[in-house]
């Protein structure tokens, strides 16, 4: 059965030191006020996966909560660098991050092997990169018909997938629209899933036959967050803080700076919304 | 009229494209270039983001690859899976835009690290969707301000393969498509030099000189023996492309 | 540039005899209309591609316009036997029919590796069926990661799909909504695609942001054929004539019974709604 | 209250799903047992058909695999390559529904043909969902009417796999799940026998003897040491049954 559960208690139950999670969101919904309630819980030496690390990443790394990630672009879109998964990279603060690196297709093909249940995902990829010879969890099959060489990556299947969407029913399934990204993919890929929503209503008011539905079985708690993706933004809902991701650039680019807004702003407070202010 | 640099890369970039074109647009000076296009000669070409909007016609450049503006004005927004799966390796994209922090003679780019893998100097974002781009698109254009720093012999990595050690080093790996044929910088446009692939300049914007390309340039760059001079921005082009960074700086800026 | 033609004129100029043709359709939008045009066109040394071959299936063989047929489930959903594909498949009447016979995983799978530009597709399939010796598109392949079996097919790429949809707009980019089976993976894994519609519209009315669209450069032909999909179904315009394909298993069982209903109907009829009446 | 050989198999196969299942319906008895159940003890089982319908809750029962009831009536409705990859291969199914024109010992279905395949005597259907639906389900029921003709000592052809050759078969194969369960006949409710895994029956229909079952099956069929008697269907059952077989040919028999 769907839980229906605070912020507070579902990271608290499903966040377990040491484990592997994805938080996704291709830039639309990201969950924020899940990963500042995994700073404020100090969970540790968690195995972070994402495609497109952004500012919630570079405030978990710089916190200290990851050992590793699993990522294809850790940047800060259209802005610059991720000062604290640079700093953890290059000089190793506040410890040091194992990584593994992948490109945008082989992720996303991870994941969608992860939902269908498949060991591994092939795809045309990779060809002539040097990232085959530092990550060896790319490899390559013959396509039994052409004699093609094919890029293989193993299913991403993370212990646990955390997401936000816009609407969740009284069931607990949990109703995406617009930039959709690897979401369903990475619910259905993990082992456990928590989604944060804007708000839980009477009706999912699914525009259509076809919406991206995810039905409560697949989703092990439910979090009413409203406002959880910013400074991300959630589609008919409200816009994204571009002003804020510019403005992260100052932010994290020293240690103390970081510490000191990381304090206010997460550690000190529980409103998520408060967070892009 | 006078104009940035920037300007003058976006100008060049738009020109390279077509109204018939389906482009896989990156952020920065590509999305600038593409919406340039759109707005100017090419009011039908057709703009996808990898964050899954098809046939977007954003009134504002995104910041990211996602921002509400393209899904917004998309024809329609697929899943990533699909957009990787069924739109870039299903072979539809005619036009990729690249960038990265290090481009090597043979048009591979670097944008993992600086120095060495394990112990990087300078950690960069990495390759996002470029590694499949610079495969999966018919051609490729690559978008990088010029400098001895950034237009490096051999990159430090080869995070996107252009044309490898040259020659027909795409074919024998089983590449189908043409890969990078035209690099726009702030300097200069360079094309492959058919059959080494060899990057060599073939247009020299307004000003600029051989010297100075030369200087900039991490090998001993060749001119092509057309060398061309780059058409200035003109009025009408700069006047539509400031409109559209004032919209954009206007959306952005406000809290 | 999509053309916006007739159906007879689209049927003409895109169905060549011996070539290989995908009509999709999964019980819903089955595009009956295109297929009795070709049947009226006398198309001939078809090989015919479709995971639930139906009536219109049934038609096509009976009236000889099929030399092969690649599918996964030949019957009258709900009825039983299609006649006219056992009468050729056991007695070659009006003459052999060669099969290519499939699962429906490994179909929409070929399809979706296809659409993705794959040379094949990898499943967990076909496990102890008597299917893999007598099918010898079907292969396996280990995962390089976990050392497991995987069923492999080739990818599904015919020279021309052609599927039904709700509606088109003038600049050609088409809407599905509804159970949209395998139409957006055909038209994309096909050389060519022509798409019958039930109305030509100034906006598509998609409901939702994520709605099934094809851009009207995935799509080479549009038709304007109201009732095309007649006695299968079009979702928001009419419903499945559920009492024909009972009747259907009479008027097929019997060749003369057949071949009089089909010059009645469709041979000298060139009005699709009429067909069901 | 009399009633049918197929109401007696619908009602059995309803009985036999629980409130918690994700069930992949077929067209048939399955459709009509598993809206059974719906509607009389597990209000809340998810109901999904291969068409690409999740949770539907259709009101009459739909002829085929893809009827507008059930998309309509349907959470979400999904393409049909998604249904095979996320939700039958990705392993949410917990039961799914089979039948066929024979059936062996080892519950092997043959749904392609009668005779020799290049030559067949009946050509059937063939398999649709039913190869993947038998190895990706965490169990299956197969509904079908018993004789000695479709109840076979080994089919013409397995075009769905049960247990093989009985034993571990299943796991020699790399198969994870638990195959087909549940028998439910005209006649019986037959179970495979640990650890042979050969079907025997475990259940007698009213009305019906060892010695008809005996004659109606095309192997020396074992009887449980533990056999039951089947409980017929109840007024109550019958009563949601007819119902729903009326609305049934109510809806669809109207030109």
């Amino acid at each position: 059965m769907t839980e229906f559960l605070s912020l507070r208690d579902a990271i608290a139950a499903y966040v377990h030191d040491s484990s592997t999670v994805a938080l996704e969101g291709f830039t639309h919904l990201i969950p924020f006020a899940a990963g500042h309630e995994i700073i404020r819980q100090q969970k540790r030496d968690l195995t972070l996966i994402r495609m497109t690390p952004d500012l919630i990443y570079d405030q978990l790394i710089g916190m200290g909560c990851v050992r590793k990630l699993v990522f294809s672009w850790g940047g800060n879109p259209g802005v610059g660098s991720l000062h604290r998964f640079r700093d953890a990279v290059e000089n190793g603060w506040p410890h040091p991050l194992e990584i593994e690196e992948h490109s945008h297709a082989a992720m996303a093909n991870a994941y969608a092997a992860g939902a269908a249940g498949l060991p591994c995902a092939i795809f045309r990829g990779y060809a002539g990169s040097d990232l085959v010879g530092v990550n060896s969890s790319i490899r390559f099959i013959t396509c039994p018909f052409t004699g093609e060489q094919l890029a293989a990556v193993p299913a991403i299947t993370p212990d646990l997938a955390i997401i936000h969407a816009q609407r969740a029913d009284k069931s607990g399934n949990v109703l995406i629209e617009g930039i959709t990204g690897v979401q369903k993919e990475v619910v259905l890929a993990a082992k456990r899933a928590v989604v944060t929503v804007e708000e839980l209503v009477e009706d999912l008011r699914a525009p259509s036959s076809n919406s991206t539905v995810l039905p409560h079985w697949t989703v092990n708690a439910i979090v009413e967050a409203p406002g959880g993706a910013r400074p991300s933004y959630a589609h008919g809902y409200y816009r994204r803080d571009n002003a804020f991701y510019t403005d992260w650039d100052t932010i994290a680019r020293d240690r103390s700076t970081f510490q000191l807004w990381m304090q206010e702003h997460v550690l000190d407070s529980h409103h998520p919304v408060k967070f892009a202010g | 009229m006078s104009y940035s640099t920037t300007e003058m890369m976006a100008v060049a970039a738009a020109r390279a494209l077509a109204n018939e074109d389906i482009c896989f647009v990156g952020i920065g000076t590509p999305s600038l270039a593409c919406n340039l296009a759109r707005l100017m000669h090419a009011p039908e070409i057709t703009l996808i983001y990898e964050s899954g909007t098809i046939e977007t016609k954003p009134d504002v450049l995104p910041l990211s690859i996602g921002d509400p503006e393209l899904c917004e004005t998309a024809l329609t927004t697929v899943s990533v899976p699909e957009m990787f799966q069924y739109w870039l390796q299903g072979g539809r994209i005619s036009v990729g835009f690249l960038g990265g922090a290090q481009l090597d003679k043979f048009a591979n780019i670097n944008s993992s690290v600086i120095g060495n893998y394990e112990r990087p100097k300078v950690r960069l974002p990495g390759g996002g969707g470029a590694p499949e781009i610079a495969a999966s698109c018919n051609q490729t254009f690559v978008v990088m301000a010029q400098s001895r720093r950034t237009f490096v012999e051999r990159v430090d990595f080869i995070t996107s393969f252009g044309f490898g050690e040259g020659g027909d080093h795409r074919q024998r790996l089983g590449i189908r498509t043409q890969g990078p044929t035209l690099v726009i910088t702030d300097l200069c446009l360079m094309r492959p030099d058919p059959p080494t692939k060899e990057l060599v300049v073939v247009s020299m914007h307004e000003g600029i000189s051989r010297e100075e390309i030369t200087q900039k340039t991490g090998w001993p760059v060749r001119f092509s023996e057309s060398l061309a001079q780059t058409l200035p921005p003109s009025e009408n082009e700069l006047k539509v492309l400031r409109d559209l960074q004032t919209r954009t700086n206007r959306a952005h800026g406000g809290k």
